[in-house]
């Protein structure tokens, strides 16, 4: 299974490699861009699972929409130099390494102590296909999870016109301060 | 004693790149004064979390995780969708999206 | 369509009527809301129909369709669904309260036209209708106690509809607050029925209760059912609660219609019938529902003869008919007081509308003195009010007779009754003849009195369609529970089609058999004081219109006594209400102020302390907050990971 | 993945064969286009180097090579780079995965003292499973090269014609995919091989056969339409080519880009405009496909063998493409460019509308003849 882990290895790489990228890069639009490539990174990671469908709709919605949107924004605003990129503080600031420190080593820690975890290796799962996924995963959307499918294109619906109401707002109290 | 197997790929291993990604994100909302780099930083976050759905769905045979990691997309557009347009108000008011600059809320 | 469709479409169409009327409240399209309420009714009464027709064709001894929805509280060994039933008893009142209520839309439409806020007052009216449904389709009493206590609410905002008068808002305030009264009876009575039985399902109920018969005071089920009874009073209006019905006349006639005469007001009346397995466990309690109920018919029924407002004559009638069904339950004359209870709808609403039309026409002149000889003006009006007013006095082969006779045969026979209610029965309803007499005599006959700028004029047809229809009915409507004995006489031996529909359904009360001769000079009796008493005020207020004066100068004290309803109110404020104001004032000047409020401030005062030495930890930073989320994680994950 | 170093490559061999196509057809596509449009407006084009002008491109191409290098001033200059290649990419990985021709197989054979095979060779860069899915998410990323541009030039008008360009491609995003739903609904399948194996022979409906291949086009007409328009819409081509609007934004996103890199740009366009005729054919013209009149696939394979077969069929698709292409040229020169909020209202409240409708009415359609 060489080509799976060199496959993984290269995925992993590029994806904390870019993810750093949207921690460190002090412009943001460089940051976006680094998000970008991350999630197409977690678009592979994806297909390599063989959620073929899930990585596309990834790609399309994630990488595709949603971050160009947020590249856009940014280009919108063109801030000139981002002042104060990263919170100061020399406290506050350790205690939040500290936090990440103590999530990320409690759970690297646990997955690799755990026993139950470690039963399902990657010898276990072969059968399905990329296409037999997506017809299931439609038929669980639409009997099982059709519900909250459902709230969830009201919820849309609301989102649409909530962002573009707000994004409307005028004046206000603070408005010349 | 720890024995970690770096050649076999299993569902470990993804649960610890999801572990990474996903603090890395958390750094990113903590550590980064930009509101939309903030946005970006909970986008990662959602990422990590949706490859532990994948890696678990994939590794139990079961399509109920690629379910959610659906949901979580759906969701995860229409948190961006909103929160760019706070972003874009915000941005309209002050002429700036430092979060260091929005402290008006001390207690 | 599955029976729970219908129940839900039953239900619901109201509901749906009140959501939508609702949210357009501002309107003033009284058409289309108009329309909405009255299809939403329409569609519920053809559900009623559809669901009473297939119990009709289920087997009698097991006649009841259920529904439950879901699971409501489940708590320990109490466990509360929120399901319907419709069996026979309450296939009676959905008929009713969907027909009549029909009806009564019908006629709104017409009568609120030139009001202010038409969408908001049938969104209530629609309201009202859905919980009165929930309350005599509930499968249990708390699903009930919903409905009752929705019911209520809805006939405080009717009531206070034109809030603007202080008057009526505070008649509306008046029954709200008397109703609490009955409403915590009503929730005490549910707690000592779930201690005794540990259940709040009627069938589980009525199956239990027999068990324990004949129980003596002090025991929780004597108890619960002397509180349910106080419920039932405060609802339906039976001393010494009877207070606010009078003022609930402050709303509008439709209203007092639907709410205040044909079916909110009989909910305590249905309550005692659903319960009536263990009702008749407490016999004591049964007597005292009786006497109450015979009191109530007697006093109500003679302040009627004094009132000179329409509708308070109307309403004074409804209680002391209210009166009469409870005597009939309490004397274990459970089918009959169902039967009165719908003929009472017919005819009461039919008045009630009619007095509606009335006053419609003379623009809103209440005061019968001020009218008379209406009869030319209004003729649909004067024909049908006549037909409820046959019934009313229990003229056969009118409605009311043939329910009023039943209850009272089984007052003076059955084993629970006594003579001396059947002698308050009667003369009761020589009373009531008196009265109602009087008011056809001022109202419709004799000479016009009608101010000259008056010009009183038929209603239109939306209006005259339910009187016409609700006069049919005040005929017909007490056919189907033609007496044995009046039966066996008849052409063709038409059965006793509604003892037969309730056989099941109540509880057997024993009555001497081969009495007929006993029943027809009591029948006779009771026909011969009504007919007398009916002539007496034809010939008092009709031929010699001077008569009353006279007397009222000769009684001058007892007439004084009944003019002004006994004092009740008077005495009501004075003895009760404004000691515990002062009271209560004393308990606030003294009490409150000095230790609780202290204690507040106390607290509050240290909660300040404590607060601002940690006021710090919110400066304000987005980031900050999710440093401490981002701790609270990382401790938490600790917690359960490390 | 490869089985063994045969396979691997031909694999490869066969992902660059089909690279370097999209970028060889550019040269060409270029002279169509500038020999079309002189001849749809009636002058004469270039026709002075080689035979009708043929050589020009290969002048062109040694001008574009040799021009100097132009580099905005500012701290931007990866991203001004990256942002020429990165328009590549989703044309070429989209292009890949479309299926040219029937796959072949070839037969045991010895070489080299060693026995190989069988094999079986799609003649197409990769197989993905969920295919179009795969495509539209591609696809999706070739806003960002726009953007990189926008931004690394440095420039007003790059910015504007690079927010003008990615709010386009997503707004018409939406009806693209909406578009294609119907003819997923009926062929049920995300891949493109099953689709296009499933437009076959004669139509039949009902048990009737009709005179009309059996093409996705005559299924979907308004899907057809609805995608044409929103495939146009995304190559940024006239009339949707606001985000280089000469007379507005100077040349857009490449404003300040010049030889080589300003050919990539021009490689990505025709690449995208490969890949959407590519999608036109398979979905709605039954791809490599013969009419039923003509002989089919198996019936090719049996009278030339399964090499010839997969040729002639190839070229079957790649005459339907270039059909598709030249009438993107025609239409370019033909209609002329809209006005930003005309396109923001036909996307939005035209186009989308339309897409839902046709998707309700195919699936209720669709779940009607099924059950």
């Amino acid at each position: 299974m060489a080509g799976d882990s060199i496959l993984f290895y290269a995925l992993s790489f590029l994806i904390i490699y870019f993810a750093l990228g949207v921690l460190m890069n002090p412009n943001p639009i460089k940051a976006a861009f680094n998000l970008v490539l991350a999630m197409v990174g977690v678009a592979g990671v994806f297909f390599h699972l063989q959620s073929g469908f899930l990585g596309g709709v990834q790609l399309a919605v994630y990488a595709g929409a949603v971050m160009v949107l947020f590249v856009m924004v940014l280009m919108i605003f063109d801030l000139k130099k981002e002042r104060d990129a990263f919170s100061q503080g020399f406290l506050g600031n350790i205690g939040k390494l500290l936090a990440a420190g103590i999530v990320v080593s409690l759970v690297i820690n646990n997955v690799i102590l755990s026993s139950d975890l470690q039963l399902a290796t990657s010898n276990a799962a072969k059968a399905e296909s990329g296409r037999d996924t997506t017809k299931i995963l439609a038929d669980l959307i639409f009997t099982e999870y059709v519900f909250a499918f459902e709230v969830l294109g009201i919820l849309l619906l609301l989102v649409a016109i909530g962002a573009v109401s707000i994004s409307r707002i005028k004046g206000g109290t603070h408005a010349d301060s | 004693m720890l024995t970690v197997d770096f050649v076999n790929i299993g569902l470990n291993h993804y649960l610890i790149l999801s572990a990474i990604v996903f603090v890395i994100g958390m750094l990113t909302v903590l550590l980064r004064r930009n509101l939309i780099v903030m946005l970006m930083g909970i986008e990662l976050m959602l990422n990590a979390v949706n490859i532990t759905f994948v890696a678990f769905s994939h590794y139990n045979q079961l399509v109920n995780g690629q379910v959610m990691v659906f949901f979580v997309m759906t969701i995860a557009a229409a948190e961006a969708g909103v929160g760019l347009a706070i972003c874009v108000s915000i941005f309209k008011r002050f002429k700036e999206v430092n979060i260091s600059l929005f402290e008006n809320l001390r207690g | 369509m599955s029976n729970e469709l219908l129940f839900a479409i039953l239900l619901q169409a109201p509901l749906v009527g009140f959501v939508i009327n609702g949210v357009r409240f501002q309107s003033k399209d009284y058409k289309f809301a108009g329309i909405l309420a009255c299809s939403a009714m329409a569609i519920s009464f053809a559900c009623s129909v559809i669901l009473s027709s297939r119990l009709l064709s289920m087997d009698p001894a097991n006649r009841h369709i259920t529904s439950t929805l879901f699971d409501w509280i489940s708590a320990g060994s109490f466990n509360a669904e929120v399901g319907f039933t419709v069996d026979a008893i309450s296939a009676i009142m959905i008929l009713v309260i969907t027909g009549v209520g029909f009806l009564i839309h019908l006629f709104s439409v017409g009568y609120i036209s030139h009001d202010e806020r038409p969408s908001k007052y049938f969104a209530y009216l629609n309201f009202f209708v859905f919980n009165m449904l929930l309350l005599v389709l509930g499968d249990n009493l708390l699903v009930m106690f919903v409905g009752w206590e929705g019911v209520g609410l809805c006939s405080y905002l009717l009531i206070g509809f034109w809030f603007t008068d202080r008057e009526k808002a505070a008649a509306g305030m008046k029954a709200f607050i008397t109703n609490r009264i009955g409403d915590a009876g009503f929730l005490l009575g549910i707690f000592f029925l779930f201690m005794e039985f540990g259940t709040v399902n009627f069938q589980d109920l009525n199956a239990l209760a027999p068990a324990a018969s004949l129980l003596s005071w002090g025991e929780p089920l004597v108890l619960a059912c002397l509180f349910l009874f106080i419920g039932a009073c405060g609802k339906s209006a039976q001393i010494p609660l009877y207070v606010w019905l009078p003022d609930a006349m402050a709303g509008p006639t439709p209203v007092s219609a639907l709410i205040h005469a044909a079916t909110m007001v009989t909910a305590g009346v249905y309550m005692i019938v659903r319960l009536n397995s263990v009702f008749m466990a407490a016999p004591d309690v049964m007597m005292i529902i009786a006497c109450v109920g015979a009191a109530t018919a007697l006093i109500a029924a003679s302040i009627g003869v004094c009132q000179n407002d329409i509708k308070k004559v109307l309403a004074y009638s409804t209680v002391s008919q209210l009166g009469y069904m409870f005597l009939g339950v309490g004397v274990g004359a459970f089918m009959p007081a169902m039967f009165h209870l719908m003929t009472h709808a017919f005819f009461k609403a039919l008045m009630f509308l009619g007095s509606g039309s009335v006053i419609h026409a003379m623009h809103e002149e209440q005061d019968i003195r001020k009218m008379g000889g209406l009869k030319k003006a209004l003729p649909i009006t004067s024909f049908t009010f006549t037909l409820g007013w046959l019934a009313i006095i229990g003229i056969p082969p009118f409605a009311g007779f043939f329910s009023k006779d039943e209850i009272l045969w089984y007052s003076f026979a059955s084993d629970r009754g006594a003579p001396f209610l059947w002698v308050i029965g009667v003369i009761a309803a020589g009373l009531t003849a008196f009265y109602m007499t009087r008011l056809m005599a001022l109202t419709f006959w004799g000479k016009s009195r009608v101010p000259a700028d008056v010009h009183p004029h038929e209603s239109p047809a939306t209006m005259t369609i339910p009187l016409i229809v609700l006069g049919v009915l005040s005929v017909v409507g007490g056919w189907i529970g033609i007496p044995h004995v009046i039966g066996a006489v008849l052409p063709g031996h038409p059965p006793n089609l509604l003892e037969g529909w309730l056989h099941y359904s109540v509880a057997k009360i024993t009555l001497p058999q081969d009495a007929h001769v006993m029943e027809w000079i009591l029948m006779g009796v009771s026909l011969s004081v009504a007919g007398l008493s009916a002539i007496f005020a034809y010939d008092s207020y009709v031929r010699n219109p001077d008569r009353p004066e006279r007397l009222a100068k000769r009684y001058s004290r007892l007439h004084n006594l009944v003019y002004n309803k006994y004092f009740v109110d008077e005495i009501y404020f004075g003895r009760i209400i404004n000691p515990l104001i002062e009271a209560s004032k004393g308990l606030w000047v003294y009490i409150d102020v000095n230790f609780i409020d202290k204690a507040t401030y106390q607290a509050s005062g240290f909660v300040k302390s404590l607060g601002s030495s940690v006021r710090t930890l919110q400066n304000g930073n987005l980031q900050t907050y999710a440093l401490y989320i981002a701790l609270g994680a990382a401790i938490a994950l600790s917690f359960i990971m490390g | 993945m490869g089985a063994d170093l045969f396979e691997i490559g031909v694999n490869t061999a066969k992902l660059l064969v089909i690279f370097l196509m999209m970028v060889q057809i550019v040269p060409l596509l270029v002279w169509v286009e500038r020999r079309g449009s002189a001849y749809i407006q009636n002058r004469f084009g270039p026709n002075r180097v080689g035979p009708l002008g043929l050589t020009q491109l290969l002048a062109d191409a040694v001008k574009f090579i040799f021009k100097e290098e132009f580099i905005p001033d500012k701290n931007r200059r990866f991203i001004f780079y990256a942002a020429p290649v990165v328009a590549l990419i989703p044309g070429a990985l989209a292009f890949a995965a479309i299926p040219l021709s029937i796959p072949i197989s070839v037969e045991t054979f010895e070489l080299f003292g060693q026995s190989w095979g069988p094999y079986t060779f799609l003649f197409q860069g990769y197989e993905v499973g969920i295919g179009i899915v795969f495509v539209l998410g591609v696809s999706s990323l070739g806003a960002y090269a726009l953007l990189m541009a926008g931004y690394g030039s440095s420039n007003k008008y790059s910015m504007f014609g690079a927010l003008r360009a990615s709010a386009q491609m997503i707004s018409y995003e939406l009806a693209l995919g909406l578009s294609l739903v119907g003819i997923l609904l009926i062929f049920n399948t995300f891949d493109f091989q099953q689709i296009i194996d499933a437009q076959k022979g004669q139509m039949v409906i009902a048990g009737n056969a009709l005179p009309l291949p059996n093409w996705g086009i005559f299924y979907q007409p308004i899907g057809f339409i609805l995608f044409v328009i929103a495939v146009f819409a995304e190559t940024n081509r006239l009339p949707f080519d606001l985000p280089e609007a000469e007379s507005e934004l100077v040349a857009g996103y490449h404003t300040e880009y010049g030889g080589i890199k300003m050919n990539m740009f021009y490689i990505g366009e025709y690449g995208h405009m490969l890949v959407a005729s590519g999608l036109m054919v398979t979905f709605y013209f039954g791809g490599y496909n013969l009419p039923w009149f003509l002989p089919q696939a198996e019936e090719l394979i049996a009278s030339y063998g399964n090499v010839m077969a997969a040729v002639i069929l190839h070229l079957v698709f790649l005459a339907k493409v270039g059909l598709f292409l030249w009438i993107f040229v025609w239409v370019r020169w033909t209609i002329p460019r809209f006005r930003y909020d005309q396109l923001m209202d036909l996307g939005w409240k035209t186009m989308l509308p339309w897409a839902l409708a046709n998707t309700i009415i195919t699936a209720i359609v669709v779940f009607w003849m099924r059950s």
